[in-house]
């Protein structure tokens, strides 16, 4: 098998809430006592993504998906952990050194109306990446570069003298993937690219990401909370609850036999058209904050299948018969 | 070349800024009288009758006139003079052209400051924000006008009251610009605060760009729009608080008077009558703060209605 | 007769430069019991048509004409005082986003008991009684703890149930829900919608529920409206539209569904995006992104036709009918 | 809420140190203990020793850390124009500035509240525009000359012909703008009521409420106009909000809308902003006080600059800082107990 070409080792992060020393202190029991809080969002997570696939990374919101597309990108940094990039550790370098990866990795954001710049024409949005990596480029190479994108992209070279907001939501999400794509990057983290789209407009960047993988090559680590996008779009698919990965396996494998419980239930939570009546797997309680996490396995509280071990002993990603890898010890230890 | 001005031109005619100064009646007059007030600012040494800081031409004979069409008047002195005898109409264009240069030049200097520390506390957060926010809660905490009396204290404390008014009206734009620059800098903040967090930021450092250009040509410019309309309110705010400074003798002398210094020279007459001494300067005042503050007014609205509450 | 009966309605938005139309001719019915959906994208005009029937468009909306029938009486010429009578009484609604729904200084108890006494005159005590069986009903743990809550203390969820908890305070015949599950996590969403359509059911409530996701509309709902730039373009029995969909836009809605396409082939799209009210095309509003688009739809908006238990406004569906019909008579 | 208060008072340490830093600056830039002494006549020698003695060669640490023991055992220096201790001076000078901003918060809060109420909830009406349009001038107009012209109308007696006399017209107009005696303007008049300790009131005469009119109206002159504006704004924010929508849609009435809904919602907000315009008020007694010869604070710091008299300066700046600290840290308080949503640990929930 080959090397991978980013693998996530080890990742945590979390994020400090209790602010100050003074804010720790608080009064118990007769005695003032010092509490530090922090969000874990990452506790622990281990992936590896292959060269030209498309792993999706789904769950529900605050399980931490979006933390690790920003950590990978270093938008964040990890609070332990390692980020490799073809072999090379890229979350400990600075500056200049993390340029080349600048390029050759890039991100496409959630939500169009904020992903541009709204005082920049597109026409600068596209060109000032260019120009920056670039330097040495001429007026001319530039300006191909900028008609290749936005042609490739589905958007007219002429409106490059347009704002933003001069733009449809699906046209920004376009734009932006040409700005992403301007730089030639070989690998693309995509942040719930599609959710703050309509269906009609879902389909055609969800097609314009496929082709673009096709042309180029492309690599995509894909954060969605839509499970019928990861089915359509996803090679393989790694789910998170409360900062874990829970279940990490091929497309086709999770949605014929989810292993985990919550898998299931997610799974059994989609809304599907052929339905009459829906037939969801009930969980007990909500998603827990992840300031305080349960002991143990993280979805013991809402897991029907949940006995003493589950709530002492965390469980570890293990690969089963059908090369599913999954966290459970129900699944371990054969209840399940 | 022209196409691309032609075209930015043409933007802002059909600009719904431009569209709805053209249907605001009340912003058109406004911008009107600011502008004839400025221009009469600006020309004031062509335009006044006299010079009133020339000694030569004044005439104490002719101190405690009344404004035209009050017995006792001079046509030579339309608004009547004042109680050394200048001519008001001349005093007031050119106390006018006083408060309006430390208005503007106060409110440079607050941008400036305010801008600068807004942005950097916005985007940089941690330990630089908090020192930065707390020296400003501190500031605000004491009020603006009191931090100023308290400067200008110490300034005429320290430099006597001869060397104060030579040097009075950088004092004043100090004085006004640095007891108000946390204004600019809050709604700077705030503004960088909002801008951060929203994706064309994060695009931009994926990107590689380097803070400082991620914060002046990608976050800065974003944040001008609430800039602009608090720079003018405040604009209104530095030219009053200049009058409070003087009227309590903090601030222009009366050999080089502003608004607020003629206001404070009439007031000693006004208990025998001469009112005109200080409520036509006064008027004055009030007609070009109102003005200023309705455009700010206006401005906030069109820009955003959500803005600076109070 | 119809429990509610919405004709011809015209809802305009009064702005600079004149008034924009978000709704155009709207006539839909909702039977005592009967679930509909209303389903469209963003823009459409779904939540503008929710809103007005108890006119609570927010300025600068307004009811620029028709008449929307409830038991016979005319709401959209009713005064505030009438209308504040069936507000929250007879007719409930429930709103999307349950974190900024409750008023964030009022316990949940003052929040429900408000309601209750607008409405009946019994005594405080009483009225306590009726939010606290409520809250029972939507299976909210522990229930008389949390009439003291504020809401900023109870989880997305949590909030969700109160707030159908409160539609249900005074057994209302209709619950108008404005998407009420697209702010919640896909578990929880299930959970939520569930529990709504159970208690429609239970307790005899017409439901119109308000939603862009087909697959809710799908499963929850008997009959339902598609709507596109502020028109019923197709509305019918849900099972009949979604296996077998008359009009282009609504056949394209249900094609470009992820799980309508096979897992790595590209999707089915509709080219384009939805109009902006601003500039609505001429005609038939989806012809600038129809595949069968043909210079009459470019005039003047089609008339609804009927095709088996669905009404399609569409020339090309019209043209099919016509085309079938006249070769029926030519067999014959 | 331990945390919080100990969170705030430490806070509050923190910006009184500040302030000590700043006022010990002050004193030490500007005034020479010495010269007030013992004026020009003593020799270099002598000067130096007496420095000595006094400590004023001891670094600047250890001078500081004497005038910060001293300020907290309430010595703040000797006037030099009152001879006697600054504090003392102060004392008798606070409470008509205290009434003063008592006489002026009062007007706007009784006003305020309705006025900013209405506005927002019927912006159209003509009588809301009134109001608006009165308030933008209102915060035109600087206090002084509100003050200076409030005397002139209703203080000194004016006799006016600036309109022809031999018209009836004129001569109603005329007699309309003339005005004779009228309401004092000067000082808070000689009937006040002791009180205790150095509090003498002018809230329980006659004489001392119509001392009390002008100026109290002036000083509230600059601020109502700003709480006006501030409060209409943040009610038709909250107008605006989904909670308020829902509320309509449950059916409840107009009015349980607007003035619990809304109006709850509505001053939470108000209550920051308004303690710390409170403070900033103590700001604009200086100028009232000046106009109206009001035997206050403010007059007296004024008085203090024009006569160099530096350590009543300083105490003043340490008092008035102090009293700003204090309701700063009062509003917060309050914030967090009236506010369900501050879990008073210092951040929102």
């Amino acid at each position: 098998m080959t090397s991978p070409l980013v693998s996530i080792r080890g990742l945590e992060k979390r994020f400090d809430l209790s602010g100050s020393l003074l804010e720790q202190i608080s009064f118990e029991g007769g005695r003032f006592r010092r509490k530090q809080e922090a969000v874990h969002a990452i506790n622990g997570v281990d992936l590896e993504v292959q060269k030209g696939e498309a792993l999706c990374v789904v769950g529900e919101s605050g399980c931490g998906k979006s933390t690790v597309a920003r950590t990978v990108m270093g938008l964040l940094s990890p609070s332990a952990g390692e980020i490799h990039y073809d072999g090379q550790r890229i979350d400990n370098l600075d500056g200049k050194a993390a340029l080349p990866y600048r390029r050759k990795m890039q991100m496409i954001f959630q939500n169009p109306y904020a992903s541009l710049n709204p005082r920049m024409t597109i026409q600068q949005t596209l060109e000032e990446p260019i120009r920056f990596h670039h330097p040495d480029w001429s007026q001319t190479q530039v300006r191909d570069k900028i008609h290749e994108v936005m042609h490739s992209v589905g958007i007219d070279p002429d409106w490059g003298s347009r704002f933003g907001h001069e733009f449809s939501g699906g046209q920004r999400q376009r734009i932006a993937i040409a700005r992403a794509l301007a730089v030639d990057p070989e690998f693309i983290v995509a942040d719930e690219p599609i959710s703050a789209l309509d269906v009609s407009i879902q389909a055609q960047v969800l097609n314009l990401l496929m082709d673009a993988q096709e042309s180029r090559g492309l690599t995509y680590l894909f954060i969605t909370h839509d499970l019928a996008v990861v089915e359509h779009f996803g090679t393989r698919v790694a789910v998170m609850y409360l900062g874990r990965v829970c279940e990490l396996t091929d497309t086709r494998t999770l949605f014929a036999t989810p292993r985990h419980p919550y898998t299931q239930a997610l799974l059994s939570a989609i809304p599907k058209l052929e339905d009459d009546r829906p037939n969801h797997i009930r969980l007990k309680g909500e998603v827990p904050t992840p300031v305080n996490l349960p002991s143990g396995c993280v979805f013991h509280g809402r897991c029907p299948y949940a006995n003493e071990r589950c709530r002492q002993e965390v469980p570890q990603l293990i690969a089963t018969d059908g090369g599913t890898q999954v966290a459970c010890h129900a699944v371990e230890e054969g209840r399940l | 070349m022209t196409t691309a001005t032609v075209s930015r031109w043409d933007r802002f005619r059909e600009s719904f800024f431009w569209y709805s100064f053209k249907r605001d009646k009340v912003a058109i007059a406004s911008f009107a009288v600011l502008l004839l007030m400025v221009l009469a600012a600006i020309f004031a040494p062509l335009l006044a009758p006299t010079d009133p800081y020339d000694l030569a031409q004044i005439n104490i004979m002719n101190s405690e006139l009344p404004p035209v069409g009050m017995s006792g008047s001079d046509p030579a002195f339309p608004l009547g003079t004042d109680a050394q005898g200048r001519d008001l109409l001349s005093t007031i264009l050119y106390g006018t052209r006083v408060s309006l240069m430390i208005g503007f030049g106060a409110v440079i200097l607050q941008a400036f400051l305010g801008i600068l520390f807004g942005l950097l506390a916005g985007y940089l957060g941690g330990k630089v924000d908090a020192i930065l926010m707390r020296i400003a809660d501190v500031q605000l905490s004491f009020s603006t006008l009191m931090v100023a009396i308290i400067v200008g204290a110490v300034f005429k404390a320290s430099f006597g009251n001869l060397m104060f008014g030579e040097i009075a009206i950088y004092m004043l734009i100090f004085i006004i610009g640095v007891a108000e620059w946390p204004q600019i800098a809050r709604t700077v903040r705030a503004s960088v605060l909002a801008e951060k967090k929203k994706e064309y930021v994060d695009a931009a450092k994926v990107m590689g760009f380097g803070t400082r250009r991620i914060m002046f040509r990608h976050i800065l410019p974003n944040t001008l729009s609430p800039i602009f309309v608090i720079a003018t309110v405040q604009i209104a705010n530095a030219i009053i608080s200049e009058a409070a400074l003087s009227f309590l003798g903090l601030g222009m002398p009366e050999t080089q008077p502003s608004l607020g210094s003629l206001i404070k020279s009439g007031f000693d007459y006004i208990q025998s009558g001469s009112w005109w001494i200080t409520l036509i300067p006064g008027l004055v005042l009030v007609v070009l703060v109102l003005v200023i503050n309705l455009l700010g007014d206006w401005l906030r609205d069109v820009m955003n209605p959500r803005l600076y509450k109070g | 007769m119809a429990l509610l009966e919405v004709k011809n309605l015209d809802v305009r938005f009064a702005v600079r430069g004149g008034d924009l139309t978000a709704l155009r001719g709207i006539s839909f019915t909702l039977d005592k019991g009967e679930r509909l959906g209303l389903v469209g994208e963003s823009g459409a005009g779904k939540s503008v048509a929710a809103f007005s029937i108890l006119n609570l468009i927010a300025k600068p909306g307004y009811i620029a004409g028709g008449q929307i029938l409830f038991e016979g009486r005319d709401l959209a010429a009713m005064s505030e005082r009438e209308l504040r009578k069936i507000r929250g009484n007879r007719i409930a609604m429930i709103f999307q986003d349950p974190m900024m729904t409750l008023n964030p200084v009022l316990t949940i108890g003052t929040q429900m008991v408000e309601a209750i006494l607008a409405h009946r005159k019994i005594s405080k005590k009483e009225a306590r009684a009726i939010a606290l069986d409520r809250l029972q009903k939507v299976q909210i743990p522990s229930p008389e703890k949390r009439l003291d809550q504020h809401p900023h203390e109870l989880s997305g969820g949590m909030r969700q149930r109160v707030i159908i908890a409160i539609a249900l305070l005074l057994d209302p015949e209709i619950i108008i829900a404005d998407e009420p599950t697209t702010a919640l996590d896909v578990t929880i969403q299930a959970e939520i919608m569930d529990l709504l359509l159970n208690l429609c059911e239970q307790e005899n409530v017409a439901l119109m529920l308000i939603t862009h996701d087909l697959g809710v509309v799908s499963q929850v709902t008997q009959r339902m409206l598609v709507m596109y730039s502020g028109r019923i373009i197709e509305q019918g029995p849900t099972r009949e539209i979604i296996n077998d969909a008359q009009h282009p836009y609504t056949q394209g809605l249900i094609n470009a569904l992820p799980q309508m396409g096979e897992p790595g082939e590209r999707l089915f799209q509709i080219p384009g995006s939805m109009p902006s009210l601003k500039n609505v095309p001429s005609g038939c509003p989806f012809h600038p992104r129809c595949n069968f688009a043909t210079e009459q739809c470019k005039h003047a908006m089609p008339e609804y036709v009927r095709s088996g238990n669905v009404n399609v406004a569409c020339y090309e569906v019209a043209n099919l009918i016509e085309q079938e019909k006249r070769m029926q008579e030519a067999e014959s | 809420m331990l945390a919080f208060l100990v969170q705030r008072i430490s806070q509050a340490l923190l910006v009184m140190f500040v302030i000590s830093v700043i006022a010990f600056a002050i004193q030490d830039g500007l005034g020479d203990p010495l010269q007030e002494m013992v004026g020009m006549s003593v020799s270099e020698e002598e000067r130096e020793a007496i420095r000595e003695e006094l400590g004023l060669n001891d670094p600047m640490v250890v001078q500081y850390l004497r005038f910060a023991g001293n300020a907290l055992q309430g010595d703040l220096g000797n006037s030099y124009f009152y001879s006697k201790p600054t504090l003392e001076v102060i004392a008798e000078h606070l409470p008509a500035t205290l009434e003063l901003v008592i006489g002026a918060s009062l007007i706007i809060v009784f006003l305020s509240v309705p006025i900013g109420v209405y506005a927002a909830i019927r912006p159209q009406a003509w009588l809301s525009k009134f109001f608006m349009g009165v308030s933008t001038v209102g915060i035109s107009i600087p206090v002084f000359l509100t003050a200076i012209v409030l005397i002139q109308l209703f203080s000194i007696g004016v006799t006016v012909n600036w309109f022809p006399s031999d018209t009836g017209w004129g001569q109603w107009l005329n007699d309309f703008f003339t005005t004779e005696g009228g309401l004092p303007s000067y000082g808070r008049g000689d009937e006040l009521t002791h009180l205790f300790g150095t509090w003498e009131s002018g809230f329980f005469t006659g004489t001392g409420l119509m001392h009390l009119v002008l100026p109290s109206v002036s000083l509230a002159s600059i601020m109502l106009p700003l709480f006006i504006r501030l409060i209409r704004a943040e009610m038709m924010e909250v107008l605006q909000s989904d909670y308020i929508r829902y509320a309509r849609a449950k059916g409840l009435s107009a009015g349980r809308i607007n003035f619990l809904h809304a109006l709850k919602n509505t001053m939470l907000p108000v209550i920051t902003v308004g303690g710390v315009q409170i403070g900033i008020m103590v700001a604009y007694t200086i100028l009232t006080e000046t106009v109206f010869q009001w035997p206050g604070v403010g007059l007296m710091f004024l008085e203090a600059i024009t006569r160099s008299d530096i350590p009543l300066i300083v105490a003043y700046l340490m008092v008035v800082g102090l009293i700003f600290v204090i309701t700063n840290t009062v509003v917060d308080l309050v914030y967090g107990l009236v506010n369900p949503t501050v879990k008073l640990t210092g951040k929102k929930a």
